[in-house]
């Protein structure tokens, strides 16, 4: 599949991808554009583009200011995907939608895959599927080469990894604690135990999200993962003090 | 009918209704909680303890009182009500919250969070921890708060911790995305009691099991007193709960008509009612964790929702309810605000009952239809509760000045300390 | 023992207490009541109509429940509450009321008055009225409708007139003297409903007979919930209708003792508190058509009371317990304002019961003794009603602020208006 | 008895004696001396002197205020008693003592009687005591010559009305409608027959109050009693103009 030659190839160069988060159309798109400068420059792998929910109820407080305000401001999944055709076209990064379930079921499964596909979309992270209720939508899109990703999560038992395993494609979202998006992960042995269980059982690389902040989350993902997932660390960064910030905070990762 | 029975791989669905959609680090929660409900479900001294639980503290079963004067003014049908109001507590919230506390405890949680809307389901989660000995941490919209404070400020003093949530339209489901969040960071010693039949698969069912308390005694109650079935059923649906305790009594008696009254608001047109079947600006769609009709716009994201009732003004629907209405098994109305202070004021006058606002819309259905019925036909309303909690909503409503001078003597003398 | 059983020439007196002192121009009228009353009182099937009519229309029986947490906490007896809080309107004044109601039609009278304290004699009357098709006036000190606003909001709602009195101390014996004005006037077609068992026979035997049906119920309740008759009664007095509601149930028992919990208020002193029997303020005289235990000067001019409870903010008290006390049957206590703040604070916490301020004098009491009975003594509280109405009083005992900031938010906006 | 002899021999002069009523210590004693002397001079024949009390609740409005403003100034029964028999020294219209039952109650029927007594007075009336609960004080005031002032009222019924004759001492008070004090009476032919049947009925001669306040009620009541009662008219007098008004009142009644 596409994505897993993608990911071998970033992979020659470098012990750990990263992956990096954008809530579209927030604060706004041209905002948003200037966040991916900063990004491709960095030498980011992949990005996930947040399709704004009105209900994001598995995010964390800025993520959550940021999707309530994107919808308010009027952000449509139409504008979404015309953004994402043009950063696809535009960056050299893979892109991936992120949202909830409800943006995708409202357009209907193909459709949906399809749009993604025609704006240069490799996948998709839909947090609130269940692998149970995620059938046609994995199949269509595994059809289209579209890579529905996985999540493993601690509180999973192993036989329930076993059957996530069997699911995935391109990589595996490994989540790093309980919680939602924003909070820090303390990095401890115990976390890296079950980064390397997830690796070990995940047939496809694994990346891992909640709580990647610092250089030193990246120096010990680098001993258990594939790839490290930045969320919100970046978004902070950003309203605390736009591009400049953006780039210190990558600089600070040893990026810029 | 038995709606719970569900086919293979369709656990949790109605019809097209339903499911679990939750993040995966939910999962084994999840799971256990389903498990946990089942074992209870098939265990038959669970229901026996519920149902001495609920005599002995809540004081069930409540009465089914008839409304000669109201019956006799209207000039059709006989009217009965089911008296949830009698309740400890003020509702009926309270029976889906102590079977959640029994349940909570076989679960060896120490800890249970819920959402608010009316402060009905939180008053009474708040009491039910105070009775078993939970922490309690109860999420309610800011606008909430701010309508029905006499519930919150009970809320602290039963010890529970009540947090304004800023998010979003700051009503009920915003609390329940507050919840959600919780719930996925805390799951390991909190169990969510959810307040209302709709969300993930178990809760619909867990919800509308605990909440049929109402239907299997009301059925036996309304023969008894009014000799025959009931010819209409009416209860108030904001997520569904009260509607589903009582409708579960009469399902299979085709009969009896079953009427769900959801929040009118200032009428039909998008963003200024909660009502998702009666009047046509919701479809259906995949949030908080179930699949239903939601007030909604074409890209799934919610509408704004309007109804002076809190506890009525959510996006979403039982789903069970939803399949129901299809098969055209429960009928769907929507009452307006001013139908519901009218009919609230009826009811005060003539009977000396005091709705909660919610279940206003139950009456003021029923006051509608029951001209065109005749004498021999029986209608059954379900007072999902009372109505004190609404004081500063009503006084608003009814624009009381007398009401409006006291807060302002009571401000002006805390200002002055 | 028969307290009703009156010596010939002694009719309503207990002991040296109780008789009728009014007006001649009353004497009529109270001739046609005391005989409606032995009427229902020796027609069987009176009672089970009254009985019928509170099962349908207020839910009894009220259960009693068990207080295991703070029984636990308390490491002593075993405490038991009966739950008069359950009752439609939120007190007990409901089972007098509508017992009078009743009557109140028997007499063939349109129009029904009584003086209120706390607001649940009038909430109850005003609901009575409503459902009964009275002309309903409601008298109640200043002082009261200032501290129990929103059951004047509800009374007013209800269709009732409510007259705040400005006469005297401005609470509830000024209320009365108001009702008494009023039916001095009215005879006619007024019916005078007098909510305590106080005043003139034969109010105190009348209210205490309809009161009677919590004690009848709880006597069989207790001994099967606790497995025995309880070794101690608490119950608060103001006027003594909740008490003797209750006490009737176990007055021949003699292993069961009997404790009056009276309004201590700030403690002994005149003017402090409301306490007739446990204080040593009070002496014997004749007031507000009865002769009992007033708090009163020598000349016989009447002290003023304080209690944060204002039913139990009274100057007399019920003659039968004045009787009983004094043949050492009833023990009396009084219990600080301070005192009932915690004991109610208490309860909400470990229980999730939320005891009206005056039904929290006797919790308090009961709290206080628990500890140093054996743990398999057994006592019984009566909940004589729900603390929701005294919101405004509490979050000023309790120093709310968040109360506060809200009171003052909404005057704004009104203000604003 | 004193006061048979009393009431007959006033009697020879005019048609309708008249009783007033003073509240005691309301506004002041020095005030009720004041009211006391117009009276005279407009001839009265009796004075009650209501000794107040905390709950009087047969009283209307006005009388309600001067009751309380009286109690909370301090007025004692013992300055009340010493004031009676400053008054019956002075005046020539016989006092009679006019309360609530449990002023006397608290003194004790036989104390009171005493007091009264030595106070010059010739009798009581205590509206809230009713002929069953009056037999002691009744019988030992009579021992004292004292008068027992008994009620009729319109709801009695005759054979009450009968009792009630048995029981009456010095004159009867007819109370001449429903109410309490203050309210006005329609002096009709309905209230006229009352009257007469109370007289009829009545073994000593009848004095008519309650919504006595005008020269045409006491016109009317000549012909049907032997005694107006004014009560309210003459504090109400007092209320708006003090001296000179209740001069004015009396002048309009044809008294001065
Ligand atoms: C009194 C009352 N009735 C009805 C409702 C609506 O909920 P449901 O539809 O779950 O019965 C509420 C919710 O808060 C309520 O408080
Ligand atoms: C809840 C409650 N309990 C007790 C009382 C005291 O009255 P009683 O002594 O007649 O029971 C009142 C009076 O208003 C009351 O409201």
């Amino acid at each position: 599949m596409a994505l897993n030659d993608y990911i071998a190839s970033r992979k020659q160069n470098k012990d750990l991808l990263l992956m990096t988060h954008v809530v579209c159309g927030y604060p706004s798109f041209d905002a948003n554009l200037k966040e991916l400068e900063i990004m491709a420059e960095a030498g980011v792998d992949f990005v996930e583009l947040q399709f704004p929910f009105s209900e994001p109820s598995a995010d964390g407080p800025l993520f959550v200011k940021a999707n309530q305000i994107a919808v308010e401001s009027g952000v449509t999944v139409e504008q979404c995907f015309e953004f994402m055709a043009k950063v696809s076209q535009r960056f050299d990064f893979k892109v991936l939608m992120m949202g909830y379930y409800n943006t995708v079921f409202k357009m209907g499964h193909e459709a949906f895959v399809d749009a993604l596909k025609a704006a240069g979309g490799c996948g998709f992270i839909v947090p609130d599927l269940p692998l149970e209720e995620a059938g046609t939508l994995h199949e269509y899109a595994k059809s289209q080469d579209i890579a529905p990703i996985v999540l493993m999560t601690p509180t999973n038992t192993d036989e329930r990894l076993q059957t996530i395993a069997k699911a995935a494609d391109g990589f595996v979202y490994v989540v790093a604690r309980r919680g939602v998006t924003g909070g820090k992960t303390e990095m401890d042995a115990e976390v890296g135990e079950f980064l390397d269980k997830c690796r070990d059982i995940s047939p496809v690389p694994t990346g891992v999200g909640f709580g990647v902040s610092a250089k030193e989350d990246l120096d010990f993902l680098a001993k258990h993962a594939d790839m490290g997932i930045i969320g919100t660390a970046a978004l902070k960064a950003w309203e605390e003090g736009e591009e400049k910030a953006l780039r210190e905070f990558f600089g600070s990762l040893g990026l810029l | 009918m038995d709606l719970f029975d569900f086919e293979p791989g369709r656990e949790g669905y109605y019809g097209e209704y339903g499911g679990c959609f939750l993040p995966e680090i939910l999962t084994t929660t999840i799971e256990e909680l389903k498990a946990a409900f089942q074992d209870i479900k098939h265990d038959p001294s669970f229901w026996q303890e519920f149902e001495q639980l609920m005599q002995s503290y809540s004081g069930r079963p409540t009465p089914v009182s008839h409304l000669a004067n109201l019956s006799a003014k209207l000039g059709g049908a006989q009217i009965y009500v089911k008296r949830e109001d009698l309740n400890h507590t003020g509702s009926h919230k309270i029976n889906n919250v102590m079977g959640q506390g029994l349940l909570c405890k076989r679960l060896g949680k120490k800890r249970v969070i819920a959402e608010t809307g009316a402060g009905q389901h939180g008053f009474a989660t708040a009491t039910m921890a105070a009775r078993f000995g939970f922490d309690c941490k109860i999420y309610m919209g800011a606008v909430d708060v701010a309508r029905q404070r006499p519930n919150v400020f009970w809320m602290e003093n039963l010890g529970a911790e009540v947090v304004a949530v800023q998010d979003g339209q700051q009503t009920l489901k915003d609390a329940i995305n507050e919840c959600l969040r919780d719930w996925v960071t805390n799951m390991h010693d909190t169990h969510y009691v959810l307040g209302t039949a709709a969300g993930p698969h178990p809760f619909p069912e867990m919800v509308s099991y605990f909440q049929s308390i109402i239907g299997r005694e009301a059925r036996g109650q309304i023969q008894k007193v009014a000799g025959k079935l009931p010819d209409r059923v009416f209860a108030c649906v904001g997520g569904g709960s009260n509607a589903m305790g009582l409708f579960q009594g009469f399902l299979d008696d085709q009969q009896v008509e079953l009427i769900g009254c959801e929040a009118g608001g200032l009428g039909p047109g998008e963003g200024n009612h909660a009502s998702r079947l009666a009047y046509k600006d919701a479809s259906v769609g995949v949030a908080q964790g179930f699949k239903t009709y939601f007030l909604q716009n074409k890209d799934g994201n919610m509408l704004h929702t309007k109804s002076v009732a809190a506890g009525l003004d959510y996006i979403g629907v039982n789903p069970a309810l939803v399949h129901l209405w299809e098969r055209e098994r429960v009928r769907f109305e929507a009452v307006t605000d001013a139908e519901v202070t009218e009919a609230l004021k009826l009811c005060m006058k003539t009977e000396g009952l005091i709705p909660a606002l919610e279940s206003s819309h139950a009456f003021a259905r029923a006051i509608e239809e029951a001209p065109k019925m005749s004498k021999d036909e029986v209608i059954l309303i379900n007072q999902s509760g009372r109505g004190d909690k609404d004081i500063f909503t009503v006084a608003d409503a009814l624009d009381d000045d007398h009401w409006k001078e006291f807060i302002k003597v009571k401000a002006e003398h805390y200002g002055a300390e």
